[in-house]
């Protein structure tokens, strides 16, 4: 309840004692920081805090342990499905989640990922796929379309030299054992209206984050990815690089629910 | 009491049972033992040789240079002999090595071990069984006479070491391997002489 | 510098910390009555931080929180709607 | 003689005093000649003998198994990984981590000879790569090496004391040698008394959270978390070096050597003794710290000739040359590929240092 000027009104949505007050290093428009706002409410919903331990990975979400109010081990680029198996073998009580990149699980990582997918590890994978290396400056990413201009495919990526674009969520929904693999489209999506845009994705994201908690708590690996934007590094305004993520990635990783062996009961 | 054996043979003939019986053997005596195998990445056929130190004091060193008593199973691990000690002993399978006189500042026995266990048929686990499989044991009662252990407990001491190493499924071989423990031994005694070590 | 609190006049109140804000406008497109913009002025940042700006042609903020949701900056600390 | 005695190969020996010392859970590679580590732990794994051991995992590599390792240890549990010279190549980017970190873990290295696939005989020749800090960053790790069956049962316990007490990784570098030697030893009483873990990633509490990071983006707190772990360096060289010595009172010549050519220099010592010629053994226990306070002991009784024996090329002879710092004549005797130099070759080399 709070009052402004003589007026009365209820809370809906209110700060989150699962984030700290740090402002983030993300650049502006950066689907990473939508991402964290959505982790923090669902930890909160959730009443997880105390349990709950983030593994931060190598690239832009490094740093989530500095907005998360949480727990957090850091893991080697790449090896964070491994750090993650680690405690939770340790202490099946605990929460145990990472924010990987592209490059992190798809790439250097892709071994680590597979093999936690494939035992089924109780875990909550979020994969964040702008398809280039954000924090490295731009480079190629597995998930870079075939054509895009990025510091190291400088004429565009070569199907010949360097193979498609890996589809994670293919990849680890291809295993028997995870329970959970869905793909969230996260950026706001342009209408036919050149004003307005959609904001599903982030509304979405929301369900299938506290949802990848929840399959956790009962024992199953869940996997989120969101395609999301870097707007920096693929050089465009924030707004552009929205409705090129529309255009170019969608119908490359599109949305949807892989495997759900729990179902959206939350939702 | 101290003594440095080699133990060599080729894969499949049991000779890292041996050197293990052996020096547990010794350990349940209560003396300090050290076995170190060959080691690599073939099982079977392979050139297997082992070390055994026992000793009633700390072992300085498990790596054998010079043995007293030298247990060869087959005609390539006679390479080994000149590591043997002057007045040393050396115990051949004589099945299978047919020249094994070439040294005569050591007592050589040869013990024919693969004819000696395929004669203890009525001891196998079931009928048909090929009982040369106990060869090794064979010469492990031959290396414990040769080694003077006093005889009066020796079958309850080395059904107590078999019973450490063969269990489960194994524990059906423990009867012929006993009997060949008895004859390996035996057929020492009736040899004659043997060097003191 | 400027800080951040701005509510529609009947329906719904949204809190906003400019100084959170990086102004990349995705609450302002989002925003299906346009109700929100960014400012002319600067926060310590040097961003053009969001504020609350009722146009009075689309419709109230109905405190549907899309602007919260979309946030990458949890800039948007509070939606809240009127008492019933 | 006590005669609770077991008969046991290095290895598994080394998997029994880990399981004594209350080990919680274990990631591994099989690799030849530590494969028997993981064997023996996976055959106790959930059978009851040991409550304490919760987690055993055959990893997809080396590199996920010892960032398992870096996982279970961020929890406070005693953990452990076990692997030879390749494994132990690919595991140092998570023990840079754990060192960086501040975690407690046990890596086992059962030494293999030669660089590349070599071959699987023993080798002393990772020396450098344990000590020095084998990843990146110039971390340092505490390294014990056992010469005995009795002492791979007993290190386990005594590395996990030392990596809780300080949060650093600790290496027990074994060679290929021991890792198949089978001795009679007898399992240690070992303190059951638990560690400080208030530190550890289980959940934060209130305004207690734990963040276990390495990263330092800023300039002066990189510089600062550096100069942490150098102090912390410092005392545990200050703290915890060990060294046996063997006959080294009136000695000329001093022996130094560890692992398997420890054992070797023992019976040649003995025997040149037997003869009446001065030469002792000084065995480093602590690889890192190295053992400089011996070494100055020995100094100051007037040992001025050191012959190194290693399973390698010589390299804790420079470790040697610097504790020494020009006040002895130091030599060294190495041999590799998986051969291990006779007693004789040991017993002339010292013998012609006597002056």
């Amino acid at each position: 309840m709070i009052e402004n000027e003589g007026t009365l009104y209820e809370t809906k949505l209110g700060p989150l004692p699962t984030l700290t007050s740090k402002p983030t290093h993300y650049c502006a428009g950066c689907e990473h920081g939508t991402l964290t706002h959505l982790i923090a409410s669902a930890l909160q919903d959730l009443g997880v805090r105390e349990r709950a331990v983030l593994v931060n990975s190598v690239g832009c979400s490094v740093l989530a342990p500095d907005y998360l109010n949480v727990d957090a081990v850091e893991a080697p680029h790449g090896r964070a499905p491994a750090v993650m198996a680690g405690i939770k073998r340790a202490r099946p009580d605990l929460l145990v989640f990472s924010i990987q990149g592209d490059g992190d699980a798809a790439s250097i990582g892709l071994l680590e990922l597979m093999y936690a997918a494939n035992r089924g590890d109780p875990m909550t994978i979020f994969l964040v796929n702008n398809a280039t290396y954000g924090m490295t400056g731009g480079q190629m990413a597995p998930t870079t379309p075939i054509g895009m201009v990025t510091t190291t495919t400088p004429r565009g990526r070569d199907l010949a030299l360097t193979g498609p674009p890996i589809d994670a969520s293919k990849l680890v929904a291809s295993f028997e054992r995870p329970a959970y693999v869905r793909r969230v489209f996260l950026p706001v999506t342009p209408t036919p209206s050149t004003e307005f845009f959609n904001a599903r994705g982030a509304l979405e994201g929301a369900l299938a984050v506290r949802h990848a908690f929840e399959v956790q708590e009962r024992g199953g690996f869940a996997f989120v990815e969101f395609v999301s934007t870097c707007s920096v590094n693929w050089k465009m305004s924030v707004l552009d690089s929205k409705r090129y993520a529309a255009r170019v990635l969608a119908p490359l990783f599109p949305e949807g629910v892989l495997r759900d062996r729990f179902l959206l009961e939350s939702a | 009491m101290k003594a440095e054996v080699i133990v060599a043979g080729h894969g499949g003939q049991g000779v890292l049972e041996l050197a293990n019986w052996l020096a547990y053997f010794h350990l349940r005596r209560g003396r300090h033992v050290a076995y170190t195998p060959s080691y690599g990445p073939e099982t079977r056929g392979g050139k297997v040789k082992c070390y055994v130190v026992v000793s009633d004091e700390t072992i300085d060193s498990p790596i054998v240079e010079a043995p007293d008593l030298l247990i060869v199973m087959n005609t390539p691990s006679m390479d080994y002999l000149p590591l043997l000690k002057p007045g040393g002993n050396l115990l051949v399978n004589s099945s299978l090595v047919k020249d094994a006189r070439r040294r005569t500042d050591v007592a050589v026995t040869e013990i024919p071990a693969v004819e000696i266990a395929a004669g203890l048929r009525e001891f196998g686990p079931t009928q048909g069984t090929d009982t040369s499989i106990a060869a090794n044991s064979v010469m492990l009662g031959a290396a414990l006479a040769a080694t003077h252990e006093a005889p009066e407990h020796l079958p309850e001491e080395v059904e107590e070491v078999f019973r450490h190493f063969l269990t489960g499924r194994k524990t059906a071989f423990i009867p012929l391997n006993l009997h060949a423990v008895e004859a390996g031994a035996a057929f020492v005694a009736r040899a004659g002489v043997l060097a003191a070590t | 510098m400027m800080t951040g609190q701005t509510a529609t006049p009947d329906r719904a109140l949204v809190r906003i910390d400019t100084e959170h804000c990086k102004g990349c406008d995705l609450c302002v497109v989002a925003c299906p009555h346009r109700n929100l913009r960014l400012s002319s002025g600067y926060n310590r940042s040097g961003y053009h931080p969001v504020e609350f700006h009722y146009r009075g042609d689309r419709g109230e903020c109905t405190a549907c929180g899309l602007c919260y949701w979309v946030c990458p900056d949890y800039a948007i600390t509070e939606v809240a709607k009127l008492r019933p | 003689m006590s005669d609770d005695r077991e008969f046991l190969k290095g290895n598994e020996a080394l998997a029994y005093g880990a399981l004594h010392a209350g080990l919680n859970a274990f990631y591994g590679y099989p690799i030849t000649p530590s494969s028997e580590i993981p064997e023996t732990l996976a055959t106790e794994f959930g059978q009851g003998n040991f409550p304490e051991f919760r987690s055993f995992l055959q990893a997809a590599s080396e590199l996920e198994a010892i960032n398992m390792v870096n996982g279970s240890a961020a929890t406070g549990a005693k953990t452990m990984t076990a692997t030879s010279g390749p494994g132990f190549s690919l595991k140092q980017e998570g023990i840079s981590y754990a060192a960086g970190i501040g975690l407690p873990i046990l890596v086992v290295n059962v030494n293999r000879a030669g660089p590349g696939l070599g071959n699987l005989g023993p080798e002393q020749s990772d020396y450098f790569q344990a000590t020095r800090g084998g990843g990146h960053g110039g971390y340092r790790a505490i390294v014990l090496a056992p010469d005995s069956v009795q002492e791979m049962a007993a290190f386990p316990s005594l590395g996990f004391s030392l990596a809780f007490r300080y949060r650093t990784p600790v290496v027990i570098l074994a060679d290929a040698f021991l890792g198949q030697l089978k001795e009679d030893l007898v399992f240690p009483q070992v303190s059951t008394s638990s560690f400080d873990t208030s530190w550890a990633a289980t959940g934060a509490r209130g305004d207690q959270r734990h963040v276990l990071a390495s990263l330092h983006l800023e300039l002066d707190d990189q510089s600062l978390a550096t100069h942490k772990l150098h102090a912390k360096y410092a005392e545990i060289a200050r703290q915890e070096q060990r060294y046996e010595e063997l006959e080294s009172d009136g000695a000329q010549v001093v022996i130094v050597a560890y692992g398997i050519c420890a054992r070797l220099a023992r019976r040649a010592v003995r025997s040149l003794r037997a003869r009446s010629v001065p030469v002792g053994l000084f065995r480093p226990i602590t690889l890192s710290p190295f053992p400089n306070q011996g070494i100055e002991k020995l100094i100051g009784q007037g040992v001025r000739n050191f012959l190194v024996v290693e399973l390698n090329m010589g390299q804790m002879v420079q470790d040697v040359r610097l504790a020494v710092n020009g006040r002895a004549q130091v030599s060294s005797l190495g041999q590799v590929g998986g051969l291990i130099p006779g007693t004789e070759e040991l017993v002339r080399a010292a013998e012609a240092m006597v002056g």
